[in-house]
């Protein structure tokens, strides 16, 4: 991970955080998007592995729901102990499905990770008295770091909790990416016989991804329901998967940071399209994405490293900390 | 990065539109409406959302509110909660509405309630429900003009015990969400107060949106219970009926729908006789109090002419709260000295108003709840339309009916005494 | 006599109704470079799967330095000391050939860190030399999946070499590599399995190839170890010539 | 009692069980052949119920024999599968079957969030409901119980004619063994001359009509409304994943299965109605990942 890398990924948060400042409506946005971001960056870490959860918006609603019952019993809690449960009940949830969910691959994976999802968001759906059924759970506003504040100082300190995490988990997942069980789960995707033959459990290692991209997901959906005062089942139905996974690839699903500029994208087309094309915004969405795919795969991030990277620079970075070095994903002869 | 760069830049730019401050009077009166374009509940969304165009045009002709010509911006509740307060709140901070109607969604109501008092906004909840928000919380900026849950559900069980006195059994279908299990609660509380050997033989909660009730028939066919209680609506509820109808099961079973009104004409013949019918008000295209009268007809007709459907309680519901505004604006003006008001005064203006639109009057009381009077009435052929009218009608007085202000609904309900059974009600015949 | 390093007894498997192997009772021992030949489909890659554990047989054992490895895992397998370059080479092939022997070079040293970097400058040097050893240090910046086939199988063997196992099993190491090159290769390979102390069997169909390496031959055939002994013994034999080699 | 509720109970689930059976089948065939997950399967659901439902309004309208309805049932879901099931295979998945599956299966998501968004864009939000076939059938009486006609025996019957004829059609015709061929190895078939893209083609229309005809069919039955196609898909995911992705007849079964149990449920546990099939997936997945009738390969090294 190279100092310039560190250098744009913090002058783009510092951004952000700006347009926050001046601009108050845009808060609620951005605190979305950095929630759907974060849960992307977790569909992101899966895709390493070449696996795909379309059931990943469970660990996004459990850890709402964690949040949501923490200050329920609580009654009125802070942002940090709602995030660290909100985590601890995702890594709990994550590891316990991903005992199972780890066997399995492709297809498969994307299943079995649907059916557990669907069983949490029935249970979330039908228990009315305990999950507030289908309108959800409502908890109150939480206090920042001690901090009693009004709603918009509440929501613009959000909004800077939300970047300042994004940043962090960016940066955190790129180290992951580069360190030798974020090789060894890139090798997932490749050849998982090798794993194997070099003496390393893949199951172990993609349960290791399963689990930090469970947790990067919870803390996004803390954040969703600290901003909403809710947390609901919606949080977890299929929908909401697909769209992280949407969000994921709409940005450039080889980049940390391309989930959060699908995520930008993504919510930005949402919100204009509902305002000024209020009846064809999934319409919308949906071209953006087809085009994405076919014209430019790797997503937006993979477009403006195309456009703007030169191309000795390309052939400059190996070792795979920014990985720009796989070319058109030919399927090798060695896969049968 | 660079992407994330360029998109902040051009949000920065987009955000920065000129909107300086209109001290006086503005040159528009700006309303955000929070309404289903989209799902299974624009079934009511898209008739208010056609109401408020219509009223809007018309008032717009002669000088909209208080000189001011209106301009509405509408948000669809179907794009979820989370969508709903990010543009809720653009319009407020960026398009500085001075109004918000929100919304249809209990849900949504709840979301949206706090959120006004936070952006001090005023904010008239023109179509949910729920008694929760303004008996459990105290709000300087929402109001709510129309009807509410606890009045609608106790009228329906009075009406019920009325028309079915030796009621022994009863059996429930609501839609699985707050408003279904709400609804119940404040329904059998009320029961239980006024019958309380009525048996409850089965609570049935299928989730909302199902397409296919055939078994909960089937089951209910085997239970065969007096009453059939279903709050449903929307397809939910046209489902529920045309497939117990063609099952034969309200032929043995009592229904009683108290959202049904909505659904009349769309059930078409689908719909058959002796149902109980409520409305959530007084609200009706052939209310016999003002189906006659000029200004009511010329709505109906002008409502009909640019949806090609009759007029269903969100469209009164929506009327209401115009109604209720203009009113609002009207009396702060007038308090002020002629002087256009501040969001403040017009808030507090909104006490005490009265809403009058094609219903009886809606008085709006100081916990910001209206009163609005509940028209019930039984199903019934008129070959004249093509679908089920109301017979049989009766009106209950909402005073005598809701909650005291500073009461909760379940605590009050269980303390009504059955004598309210003798309450004096209006009754009205269809007159064919 | 000395401990046989892998001992094989009774093992047999068979897929539907085909017997890929049975009764089969074969050792390795110590220092020996035993060659599998046989016809194709007779079950010799079978016999490799089994042996590291990616196969489980219907019955019989495989001992590894007098430990039952029959139902373990292939990690545990290598883990213990057991290497296998591939017919059908098994790359990472979005990483580069580098991160191909780094991971290989971690997996064997150390548990891994979900922090630190893949690879520190010993383990880099490591890489390079065994990369060199097999003539493929060019290719060491290169992602997997664009290397020539035959590098391919080189860096494969690589990954195997990188393990620092006891026994190597190879499944025919040089097919693919041009034949200009693949004795250099392999008087490389065979005189640095020597100096390591690294036992191998490789499948092979060359003779050549089966003449020069080997020290004993083991003829597959049917599901069966047909004969074994001495290459020339074997490679003379009139039924062995006329069943597997063909003349 | 208990047995006659248990009838109850069964007839019920079998009714419920053959509508999702035939969205399920054109789900399983056309993985089986394409390898791709189609997301917007559901969407043909509901554009088969709704183009029935308007066809049905049609028929009303022009007074000819109601009886007409019937073949329009089938008619809509002709139209929708071919003209619509054509397009999308024709004008977006042949373009992406050289892509990663995630890829895939986001471009189904993709079209599945178009088509949803073309329903409401044609035919509004308001719900429709056609019921006349349902009616012209009447009801029958079983156990003090009355039952339509339609959902008792017309459903359950298609459902197996279905279940027959695709049997028929894959093992018997030239037709149904060239798609068989294709789905147990593309490059062979290829190879010895078989037109994939073709089949490829033929096999998505067939399954997409499978799909219409699921929605047409429960368009009597049902109010028809946006997003009506989104639960089905689910469902019908679930009953192909517990079968084995490419299992026609152990479809059929875990349909029955998904259908008794969610009925059941509504007699002894309504509040786990909505969880019965989701529970029964993934416990099945749980077992046996490749699904009660499924098998695994192993890869080859």
């Amino acid at each position: 991970m190279g100092a310039r890398n560190i250098v744009l990924l913090v002058t783009a948060a510092v951004l952000l955080a700006a347009v926050a400042w001046l601009l108050p409506w845009t808060r609620t946005f951005l605190v979305i998007a950095m929630s759907k971001g974060l849960a992307a960056l977790g569909i992101v870490i899966l895709l390493r592995a070449g696996q795909v959860s379309f059931g990943h918006a469970m660990f996004f609603a459990v850890s709402a729901y964690a949040a949501g019952f923490a200050s329920r019993m609580l009654g009125g809690t802070d942002i940090a102990v709602m995030l660290a449960v909100g985590i601890a009940a995702a890594a709990v949830l994550s590891l316990v499905v991903g005992l199972f969910v780890v066997r399995y691959r492709q297809i498969f994976f994307g299943m079995l990770n649907l059916a557990f999802s669907m069983v949490l968001y029935s249970i979330l759906e039908k228990f009315f008295e305990i999950t507030g059924g289908s309108d959800g759970l409502r908890l109150s506003r939480p206090s920042m770091f001690g901090l009693v504040l009004q709603r918009n100082d509440f929501d613009l300190m959000l909004v800077f909790l939300s970047i300042a995490l994004a940043l962090g988990a960016t940066l955190a997942v790129q180290v992951y990416f580069a360190s030798s069980y974020g090789q060894a789960l890139r090798a997932i995707k490749s050849n998982e016989t090798r794993l194997e033959y070099i003496g390393v459990s893949a199951r172990l290692v993609l349960l290791i991804g399963y689990v930090v991209s469970a947790v990067t997901g919870a803390i996004g959906g803390v954040l969703l329901a600290a901003l909403q005062g809710l947390a609901s089942p919606s949080f977890s139905y299929w929908i909401q998967s697909g769209e992280f996974v949407f969000i994921a690839i709409l940005g450039g699903s080889a980049f940390p940071a391309g989930a959060f500029v699908g995520a930008l994208v993504y919510e930005g087309v949402r919100i204009y399209a509902a305002a000024f094309a209020n009846d064809i915004w999934e319409l919308v969405l949906g071209l953006v994405i087809i085009g994405i795919i076919l014209f430019a795969p790797r997503g937006l991030v993979g477009l403006a490293v195309e456009t703007f990277a030169s191309p000795r620079k390309r052939e400059a970075v190996p070792d795979g900390s920014v990985p720009m070095t796989n070319a058109a994903p030919a399927k090798g002869s060695a896969e049968q | 990065m660079r992407k994330t760069f360029a998109i902040a830049v051009a949000a920065a730019l987009l955000g920065i539109t000129p909107s300086g401050f209109a001290a006086d009077k503005p040159a528009e009166l700006k309303i955000g409406i929070t309404t289903f374009s989209s799902g299974p509940a624009s079934v009511f969304g898209v008739p208010g959302k056609a109401a408020a165009e219509l009223l809007i045009d018309e008032w717009n002709k002669t000088g909209g509110i208080g000189g001011v010509p209106v301009r509405l911006f509408f948000v669809d509740e179907g794009a979820g909660t989370q969508a709903l307060l990010a543009e809720y709140r653009r319009l407020v901070q960026e398009e500085k509405v001075a109004v918000m109607f929100a919304s249809i969604s209990s849900g949504n109501c709840q979301a949206v309630a706090p959120l006004a008092e936070d952006l001090k906004v005023l904010n008239y909840m023109w179509d949910c429900g729920t008694q929760r928000i303004l008996e459990e919380g105290k709000f300087r900026y929402v109001y709510r003009p129309q009807s509410y849950g606890t009045p609608e559900m106790l009228s329906t069980v009075l009406y019920m015990l009325r028309k079915k006195p030796d009621l022994k059994t009863i059996a429930v279908v609501n839609q699985d969400y707050a408003w279904g299990r709400d609804s119940w609660q404040l329904f059998s509380t009320a029961l239980k107060a006024l019958k309380p050997d009525v048996k409850v033989v089965a609570e049935l909660f299928p989730k909302l949106g199902a397409a296919d009730f055939s078994t909960e028939i089937s089951r209910l066919q085997a239970l065969r219970p007096d009453v059939v209680l279903s709050t449903s609506w929307g397809g939910d509820l046209d489902t529920l009926v045309r497939q117990a109808n063609q099952r034969g099961l309200m032929n043995q079973s009592l229904f009683v729908l108290p959202l049904a009104e909505s659904s009349l004409e769309r059930l078409g013949s689908d719909m058959p006789e002796g149902v109980i019918v409520g409305a959530r008000g007084n609200n009706y295209f052939l209310n016999p109090e003002y189906k006659d009268k000029p200004e009511f007809k010329a709505f109906v007709d002008a409502f009909q002419k640019k949806t090609g459907a009759y007029p269903i309680y969100p469209v009164f519901h929506m009327a209401q709260s115009l109604s209720a505004l203009r009113n609002a604006y009207e009396k702060a003006i007038k308090a002020n000295g002629g002087q256009w008001p501040s969001h403040e005064q017009v808030a507090d203006a909104t006490k005490g108003v009265t809403a009058e639109a094609y219903s009886r009057p809606i008085m709006i009381r100081e916990d910001g709840q209206g009163l609005a009077d509940q028209l019930l009435g039984v199903s019934k052929r008129d070959p004249k339309y093509k679908f089920a009218i109301m017979d049989d009608m009766a009106v209950y007085p909402a005073d005598k009916i809701s909650t005291p202000v500073g009461k909760i609904s379940i605590e009050w309900l269980k303390t009504i005494e059955p004598s309210m059974l003798n309450l004096q009600v209006s009754t009205f015949k269809h007159a064919m | 006599m000395t401990m046989p390093l892998l001992q094989v007894k009774d093992l047999s498997i068979r897929f539907g109704g085909i017997i890929a192997a049975e009764d089969v009772n074969l050792s390795v021992n110590p220092g020996e470079n035993l060659a599998i030949i046989g016809p194709n489909g007779a079950g010799k890659t079978t016999f490799l799967n089994i042996c590291t554990g990616y196969l489980s047989p219907v019955s019989g054992t495989v001992h590894f330095m007098g430990r039952d490895i029959t139902r373990l895992a292939p990690r545990n397998i290598t883990r213990l000391g057991i290497a296998r370059a591939f017919q059908i080479p098994q790359l990472f092939l979005e990483q580069t050939v580098n991160e191909n022997m780094l991971l290989a070079i971690t997996a064997r040293h150390t548990s891994l860190s979900t922090i630190r970097p893949l690879g520190t400058s010993a383990f880099r040097d490591e890489a390079a030399d065994i990369l060199s050893l097999l003539k493929v240090a060019d290719f060491a910046a290169r992602p997997a999946q664009e290397l020539p086939e035959g590098t391919r199988k080189l860096v494969d063997i690589a990954i195997a070499l990188a393990l620092q196992p006891r026994l190597l099993l190879m499944d025919e190491p040089t097919s693919g590599v041009a034949s200009s090159e693949k004795f250099a290769v392999m008087d490389v390979l065979v005189a640095a399995l020597a100096t390591r102390g690294v036992s191998s069997v490789f499948v092979e169909h060359d003779m050549e190839m089966v003449t020069r390496y080997a020290n004993r031959v083991a003829v597959w055939n049917g599901g069966r170890v047909q004969k074994s002994g001495p290459p020339q013994d074997i490679l003379d034999d009139p039924e062995v010539r006329r069943t597997v080699i063909g003349h | 009692m208990t047995s006659d509720l248990l009838l109850i109970a069964a007839l019920d689930g079998i009714a419920y069980a053959a509508l999702v059976f035939l969205v399920a089948v054109g789900l399983t065939l056309i993985f089986g052949v394409l390898r791709v997950l189609n997301i917007a399967h559901g969407s043909f659901y509901a554009l088969g119920a709704y183009v029935a439902a308007s066809l049905g309004i049609g028929i009303a309208a022009s007074k000819i024999s109601p009886w007409l309805s019937y073949p329009a049932l089938a008619v809509a879901a002709a139209i929708v599968g071919i003209v619509v099931g054509s397009a999308i295979e024709r004008l977006l998945l042949q373009r992406i079957y050289d892509k990663e599956e995630v890829l895939q299966l986001l471009v189904t998501f993709a079209a599945f969030m178009i088509l949803d968004n073309a329903q409401r864009l044609i035919w509004g939000v308001q719900p429709y409901f056609v019921a006349t076939p349902l009616q012209l059938l009447g009801n029958v009486q079983i156990g003090g119980i009355t039952y339509t006609v339609y959902q008792i025996i017309v459903l359950p019957a298609v459902a197996l004619l279905v279940l027959a004829g695709m049997r028929l059609f894959l093992r018997r015709t030239v037709s149904g063994r060239v798609i068989l061929a294709v789905a147990e190895d593309r490059e062979a078939a290829r190879a010895i001359g078989i037109n994939v893209p073709r089949v490829y083609l033929w096999t998505f229309v067939i399954g997409s009509i499978l799909a219409s005809l699921g929605g047409s069919l429960a368009s009597p039955t049902t109010s028809i409304l946006p997003g009506m196609g989104t639960d089905m898909l689910v469902l019908s995911f679930a009953v192909a994943a517990s079968a084995g992705l490419g299992r026609i007849e152990g479809a059929a079964i875990t349909a029955l299965l998904i259908g008794l149990g969610r009925s059941a449920a509504v007699y002894w546990a309504p509040e786990l109605d909505v969880l019965v099939p989701y529970l029964i997936m993934t416990l099945v997945l749980l077992v046996k990942p490749q699904g009660l009738f499924g098998t695994l390969q192993a890869r080859r090294i």
